[in-house]
């Protein structure tokens, strides 16, 4: 087919390697002698084509005399922009690409990346937490706070995927403040995937369970066609834009997949805000056009930082509030916490009670309530019931400390307990009610009896008169000889006799017994004396009792109460007796653990803290009280590394997005939209970012100049 | 003959539309146009001009559908004919065609994984890729602008690219370059502000000169081809 | 907007409608009264002069030129960009020697894109039949990254000669671009899009800026019809400047009315 | 057997790295990626006007029961529409009937176009840039006189002088290179900001790289800074 034109570029219609230049392809004045070379040209209807070719030359030469610049260039002359040199010129510039490009790329991207490693890189001032007087941003706040619960906000999203890495923050945090005011997002978009996202997104804003829906105190999940709508999208451009204003009763009847919304809203009047998020400045432009006038009112604009400088031009004609970017975004996610701060009204209840019995006394510990309410709390009430009286006992206690020790307790009586948190407005809910018995050690063993045998010394006694309200646990025996070191043995909480053996006969040795239940050990019995002799009867007694009774019972887990001690830092919880264990927790100084094991050689302490995480500590760190670190059991085989009840991530206590971090580490950041991940390493790395950028232009600039300077002075 | 008889046609046609759905647009906003009786029209005006908007907007959406059928077919010829890059034709074709059949499979009930497919293809694979392209165009841009210069050695060349600097500069929160704040906060408020206005002002003027040659028929669109 | 003068409230009411119809009549007395006279002076053009050039390098390496409306297309607002980049579209596509690709993101660009194939095959002199291939259409968004991820590709996979790329374009230019200085490419581009005119400016050979992408045709094509439109441009150009002049002096006089 | 929220993770991390391979050069690997990424977004963008648009306008119009007349031409329209434009694509029969199509399509959108740059641009831009000069505020006054300096920059029409070339008279030359200097300025901050936002966007996919590598690569736990 020798028609050129419907070949098709990839029918490929020049093969490479044809024959010479045909003669029509112009005079080689008019065109670089290269490139007449290079021209391979097939074969095609010469007559018409040299024809035309040549009509055309003539034209575009005579376009080319006609002007030479009209604008005068005030500044330098372009050596070497004259048309004719430009073909040469490109094929330098060609070759000087290339590598630098490459080499571009890489400085850049591994600038980037630092944050983001391991190596902490913080480089440039982070957001500031408010933002200026009378600011467009300020304005656009100010507005958003000012809804009311059940306002309608028309919110156009008018972004794509493309956008979402930085407007998907801007989202979050508008579209979280639309809700905490109790306000109803009516989200439209021109973009199908944005709605989905945007779905996606405000799904998990509001999950049961978030800081969102801790905070409208819900139990349940925020739902989409009750506290959100996610609209039928809007096809075909400005015409879909218009056909909303023009029908939006029916426009926003159905949802996203189809289903019916139950909104009834006749005019764009019956929006108590219109907000617009788009990536585009076009598209402010065409919402400020096309809605903003039929609402009767201004709207507020979420852009890009691209777009910012040119939503300029519209701001003062259409919108009165905007916010561009992520830095607004993260501002505007700080003040929205603080601001949060002073609105609602009393805390929340504390969280985990927990008790630990002692003697008469009972320990209580709990975490902060999920919300302070808005201003500090300043008290909390705790309050016990016990059966033999029918009232609850309040105690009232100043300041925020979070424990306390209730005591002039009946041990042996069980107390439901509960505890309220109160700041300036008032008292929050009672938390939940945790049962407790308190509980002292026993008192003293009695009668402790000693029968001399060969070698051995067979002890008995009977049980002490109280145990401390708690069941015995067992026995310890201790004796020596002389001022000798004491050997101990225990026995199980059943058994009241122990034979001594491989003692020295004609010696001396002392006997004492204590008995021990779960708030600690009570106190010696008297010291009574043997005197084992060679040949003595007790020999039978002592090979019965051997198998009966081990010598170091182990049969009860030990649990005792640690105080961390070590100095003014926090310390790292670690999953295994070694610094070099991974970290799974803090625990600050002052805080109690329950103490679980220790390592063999007593350097380390296996724990449960207070927010149930488990892990080791350097035993240095831990004040034991009366314990003793020989009394904790010993770590039987290599410990198997201890889950934690809770992962890291959810320890950190508010990202900086203002929502806990609930995700699990494991999860995929980028398709959760609803939290803005890694804000502290992603603002410094765009700082470095910039940084980068600057100087790469500017020395692509001076070089670029450095080598047009080097080329003028060789031409002259 | 036939041809220039529809071609008249087709310029009637482009100037009535347009002229209808102007005076609907118009309506729309400013009820009272018409006086005495031509009052009578406005009903009927606004009626039409709201179809012919309707109209318009599903043949816009018709017309996408045909443009996906000919990306599609024109990569299906092109991966049958083996020429150059037809395993990208191939590719591209075997994407969109996984996600109509992917579609078409789970609204049948046919797939039984329980996992929806089509959302996890959306987010995992197009926003995934768009974005990722998205935060390519940073080198593109990096790039473009250090070879500025290589591109126009002169003063404009130079203003462009110190704007650009003090845009990043001022952007960059180190008490150091603060003094750049108000100086970029004057150039966006100021400069740019009347550049950014001019040019759309000019862009608007030759949108209306465009658009009153489709009103004369001047458009070249609208005329078959004889007239070169 | 807190006009009170009558006659400015009229005209802000009705102008969508009475300004059209008339600058519609006169682009029809001026293009009558270009006819008559000799052709017009215009000033240089750089990128417009750059063109012919272009094309004919890559035709005479044997390579195809790239041509792109981007995201310009009949839906609305676009619409007039979208004939007017057709309109240059179809000059240069006149004017190439060798095969041409023509990329769009916009489906409503696509009949208009084949006529614009078409026509310029009649006007290079060559009847028959069209090949689909030579038009691409990749799917859009508010940025259409498929499109510019596309040609990115295209440009170096088919070895394009040229590129031409005037329309509706954002940011995502810079990727196209790109490529183009990549491979060595020439480049002329233009947007009516702020961001993406900036990327063009930056990146294209020859700049062209924003409205000049409207006019190719009175400096490739220089009819009077197409001189015409310059000339009424440049009227309407001084109409608006004095317009801004008079409510400046006005706001100025009245001792600074607060705007709307 | 890995989980389908497995292989998504695995996909996207994959795709992300894949699109930034053309840091290194074009190469296969980013192409795919592309075609994959231009395959899926036309196979979605079909479903939705599929299921968005069309089948709600079919239902509103052409399966109505009992449909009127005057219901099937409207739910007609734009299929036939479509099917002339697409007819437009293949071959030149027919040639007059889909320019009449195309005719119909150009006329809402010059109307649309016009009024969007009247409405839109002209006139707000106008009177907020003419009526926003306040006396005694400088900027107020730099500002319209920017617009104008950019608006003159375009003058096309120039004088003939003696050598053949288009000169503009003097005094509109000096705005004019003062226009230009607005331009330049204004696109320079343009850019800046786009640097800006791929920035903002590039360190999104950075993040995620790196999160998406821990979670997915076999390497073990990062400590996070040991306390004490």
């Amino acid at each position: 087919m020798s028609d050129v034109y419907g070949q098709g570029a990839g029918d490929d219609p020049w093969p490479p390697g044809g024959g010479p230049p045909p003669a029509w392809a112009g005079d080689p004045a008019a065109t670089s002698p290269l490139l007449a070379l290079l021209g391979q040209l097939r074969d095609r209807p010469l007559n018409r084509l040299s024809r035309r070719l040549r009509r055309l030359r003539a034209r575009s030469d005579q376009l080319a005399r006609r002007d030479p610049t009209a604008v005068p260039n005030v500044f330098v002359p372009v050596p070497g922009a004259e048309a004719s040199s430009a073909p040469r010129r490109r094929r330098r510039r060609r070759l000087r690409v290339g590598g630098d490009r490459f080499f571009l790329s890489l400085v850049l991207v591994s600038g980037m990346l630092l944050p983001f490693s391991s190596v902490q890189t913080r480089f440039g001032e982070s957001a500031p937490t408010t933002f200026n007087a009378d600011s467009p941003q300020e304005t656009l706040y100010e507005t958003l706070d000012a809804l009311s619960s059940g306002d309608l906000v028309l919110v156009g999203m008018e972004y794509g995927a493309t956008a979402a890495g930085e407007l998907d923050t801007v989202a979050t945090v508008l579209l979280r403040h639309i809700l905490l005011r109790r306000a109803v997002p009516v989200v439209v978009s021109r973009y199908p995937v944005t709605l989905l996202r945007t779905e996606q997104l405000l799904t998990n804003l509001g999950q049961a369970g978030s800081a969102l829906a801790t905070r409208l105190e819900r139990d349940n999940a925020l739902a989409a066609n009750a506290d959100w709508f996610v609209t039928r999208f809007l096809a075909g451009d400005l015409a879909g834009l218009r056909s909303l204003s023009m029908n939006l009763q029916k426009q926003l009847a159905t949802d996203l997949r189809g289903a019916a919304t139950g909104l009834n809203i006749r005019q764009p009047g019956d929006f108590a805000q219109i907000l617009v998020i788009a990536e585009r400045p076009e598209d402010l432009r065409q919402w400020a056009e096309q809605i903003a006038p039929l609402a009767g009112s201004e709207m507020l604009g979420a852009t890009g930082q691209a777009a910012a400088p040119l939503a300029r031009p519209w701001l003062r004609v259409a919108l009165s509030g905007t916010i561009s970017g992520f830095r607004d975004a993260l501002t505007y996610d700080s003040l929205l916490l603080q601001e949060l701060e002073v609105t609602v009204g009393p805390p929340s209840a504390p969280r985990n009670l927990r008790a630990l019995s002692l003697d008469a006394s009972i320990e209580l510990n709990w975490d902060r309530p999920l919300s302070n309410g808005g201003s500090p709390i300043t008290a909390y009430t705790i309050r016990h019931l016990s059966t033999p009286y029918l009232d609850w006992v309040e105690v009232p206690l100043a300041g925020s400390d979070t424990n306390h020790v209730l005591t002039g307790l009946d041990n042996g009586t069980a107390y439901d307990i509960q505890l309220r948190a109160r700041n300036a407005e008032g008292d929050g809910p009672w938390s939940e009610q945790i049962t407790d018995v308190p509980r002292s050690v026993p008192s003293q063993a009695q009668a402790l009896s000693l029968t001399a045998g060969d070698a051995s010394v067979e002890a008995s006694w009977s049980a002490p008169d109280d145990d401390g309200g708690s069941a015995l646990t067992g026995y310890r025996l201790r004796w020596r000889r002389g001022t000798d070191d004491w050997r101990t043995a225990d026995t199980a909480d059943d058994v009241t006799s122990f034979t001594a053996t491989g003692l020295t006969n004609d010696d001396v040795w002392e006997f004492q017994v204590r008995a021990v239940n779960r708030a600690g050990a009570g106190d010696w019995s008297a010291a009574e004396t043997a005197t084992p002799t060679a040949g003595s009867q007790a020999l039978a007694n002592a090979a019965a009792n051997s198998q009966q009774a081990p010598a170091v019972a182990t049969a009860t887990p030990a649990i005792f109460l640690g105080t961390v001690v070590t100095g003014a830092s926090e310390l790292s919880l670690h999953d295994r007796a070694d610094t070099a264990g991974a970290v799974l927790g803090i625990v600050n100084p002052g805080d109690n653990v329950l103490v679980l094991l220790r390592n063999v050689a007593s350097t380390w302490l296996f724990v449960q803290t207070n927010d149930g995480l488990r892990g080791w500590l350097p035993a240095a760190s831990l004040d034991l009280g009366p314990v003793d670190i020989e009394d904790v059991p010993q770590q039987a085989a290599p410990q198997p590394t201890a889950t934690p009840q809770a992962t890291p991530a959810s320890v950190a206590v508010e990202s900086p997005g203002g929502t806990a971090a609930q995700a699990p580490a494991d999860a995929a950041p980028a398709s959760r939209p609803g939290t803005i991940l890694q804000a502290a390493e992603r603002e410094s790395s765009i700082h470095i970012g910039v940084a980068l950028s600057i100087v790469i232009i500017a020395l692509g600039a001076l070089g670029n100049m450095g080598s047009a300077a080097l080329r003028r002075g060789r031409r002259d | 003959m036939m041809r220039s008889f529809f071609t008249m046609l087709a310029v009637l046609l482009a100037l009535t539309t347009a002229l209808v759905t102007l005076a609907g647009l118009l309506l729309e906003r400013q009820p009272v146009l018409l006086a005495g009786a031509l009052a009578t029209w406005e009903p009927l005006i606004r009626e039409w001009s709201a179809t012919l908007l309707q109209v318009f907007s599903i043949s816009v959406a018709v017309s996408i559908i045909i443009g996906i059928l000919n990306l599609l077919l024109v990569h299906l010829r092109r991966s049958g004919r083996r020429e150059t890059g037809c395993g990208y034709s191939f590719v591209l074709f075997l994407s969109a065609a996984t996600v109509i059949g992917l579609t078409y499979l789970e609204r049948e009930n046919l797939l039984t994984t329980g996992a929806e497919w089509r959302v996890l293809l959306l987010e995992q694979v197009q926003v995934t890729v768009e974005s990722s392209l998205a935060g390519l165009l940073l080198f593109g841009l990096v790039y473009g602008a250090w070879r500025v210069m290589a591109l126009r050695v002169n003063g404009w060349g130079s203003l462009f690219v110190l704007t650009v600097l003090l845009v990043l500069g001022a952007a960059l929160p180190l008490p150091e370059l603060a003094p750049l704040v108000p100086l970029r906060d004057w150039l966006l408020a100021v400069p740019v502000n009347a550049g950014a206005r001019g040019i759309l002002l000019g862009i608007a003027l030759a949108t209306i000169v465009v658009g009153a040659r489709v009103l004369i028929g001047q458009d070249r669109s609208l005329r078959s081809g004889r007239d070169e | 907007m807190a006009s009170t003068d009558p006659f400015l409230i009229f005209l802000q009411e009705n102008a969508s409608i009475v300004f059209p119809l008339l600058v519609a009549l006169g682009l029809g007395l001026s293009s009558f009264a270009v006819g008559r006279r000799s052709a017009r002076t215009l000033r240089v053009m750089p990128a417009w002069r750059a063109l012919p050039r272009m094309l004919e390098q890559a035709a005479a390496q044997g390579q195809p030129v790239h041509l792109s409306s981007g995201g310009a297309g009949l839906q609305g607002s676009d619409s007039l960009l979208a004939l007017a980049s057709a309109e240059a579209l179809y000059q240069a596509a006149r004017l190439a020697q060798g095969p041409v690709i023509l990329t769009t993101s916009d489906s409503t660009m696509i009949p208009l894109g084949y006529e614009v194939l078409r026509r310029a095959q009649r006007a290079r002199g060559f009847a028959g039949s069209m090949q689909a291939g030579t038009l691409r259409w990749f799917p859009d968004g508010p940025r259409s990254l498929a499109w510019a991820g596309a040609a990115s590709a295209l440009m170096s996979s088919e070895y394009v000669g040229a590129n031409l790329l005037v329309g509706g374009f954002g940011p995502e230019l810079a990727l196209v671009s790109h490529a183009a200085a990549r491979r060595g490419q020439p480049l002329l581009a233009a947007s009516d899009q702020l961001d993406g005119q900036a990327v063009a400016w930056a990146s294209a050979d020859e700049p062209l800026i924003g409205e000049e992408l409207y006019f190719a045709g009175a400096w490739l094509h220089p009819t009077p019809a197409n001189q015409a439109a310059v000339v009424m441009q440049d009227t309407l150009r001084w109409l608006l400047i004095a317009a801004l002049l008079i409510l400046a002096f006005l706001a100025y006089n009245s001792g600074g009315a607060a705007p709307a | 057997m890995a989980s389908v929220e497995q292989i998504g993770l695995w996909t996207s991390f994959l795709l992300t790295l894949m699109v930034f391979s053309y840091l290194l050069g074009d190469n296969l690997l980013y192409r795919l990626a592309v075609f994959v990424f231009a395959g899926v977004a036309a196979g979605y963008s079909a479903i939705v006007i599929w299921d968005g648009i069309l089948i709600p306008w079919l239902h509103d119009t052409l399966l109505v029961p009992n449909a009127t007349l005057d219901q099937l031409t409207l739910g007609a329209a734009p299929l036939l529409i479509g099917l002339l434009l697409l007819a437009r694509s293949w071959s030149t029969r027919g040639d007059g009937l889909s320019r009449l199509a195309l005719a119909l399509l150009i006329g809402v959108g010059t109307a649309v176009a016009l009024d969007g740059a009247i409405n839109g641009t002209l006139i707000p831009l106008l009177f907020d840039t003419g009526e926003g000069v306040v006396a005694g505020n400088l900027d107020s006054i730099l500002l319209p006189a920017g617009v104008i300096c950019t608006l003159v920059y375009f003058q096309y029409q120039a004088r003939r002088v003696p050598e053949g070339a288009g000169r503009r008279r003097r005094h509109v030359q000096l705005l004019a290179v003062l226009g230009q200097g607005v331009i330049v300025i204004t696109l320079g901050a343009i850019y800046g900001a786009a640097i800006l936002t791929s920035l903002t966007i590039f360190s999104e996919r950075l993040g995620f790289v790196v999160q998406q590598a821990q979670v997915l690569l076999p390497t073990p736990t990062p400590t996070p800074a040991p306390g004490a």
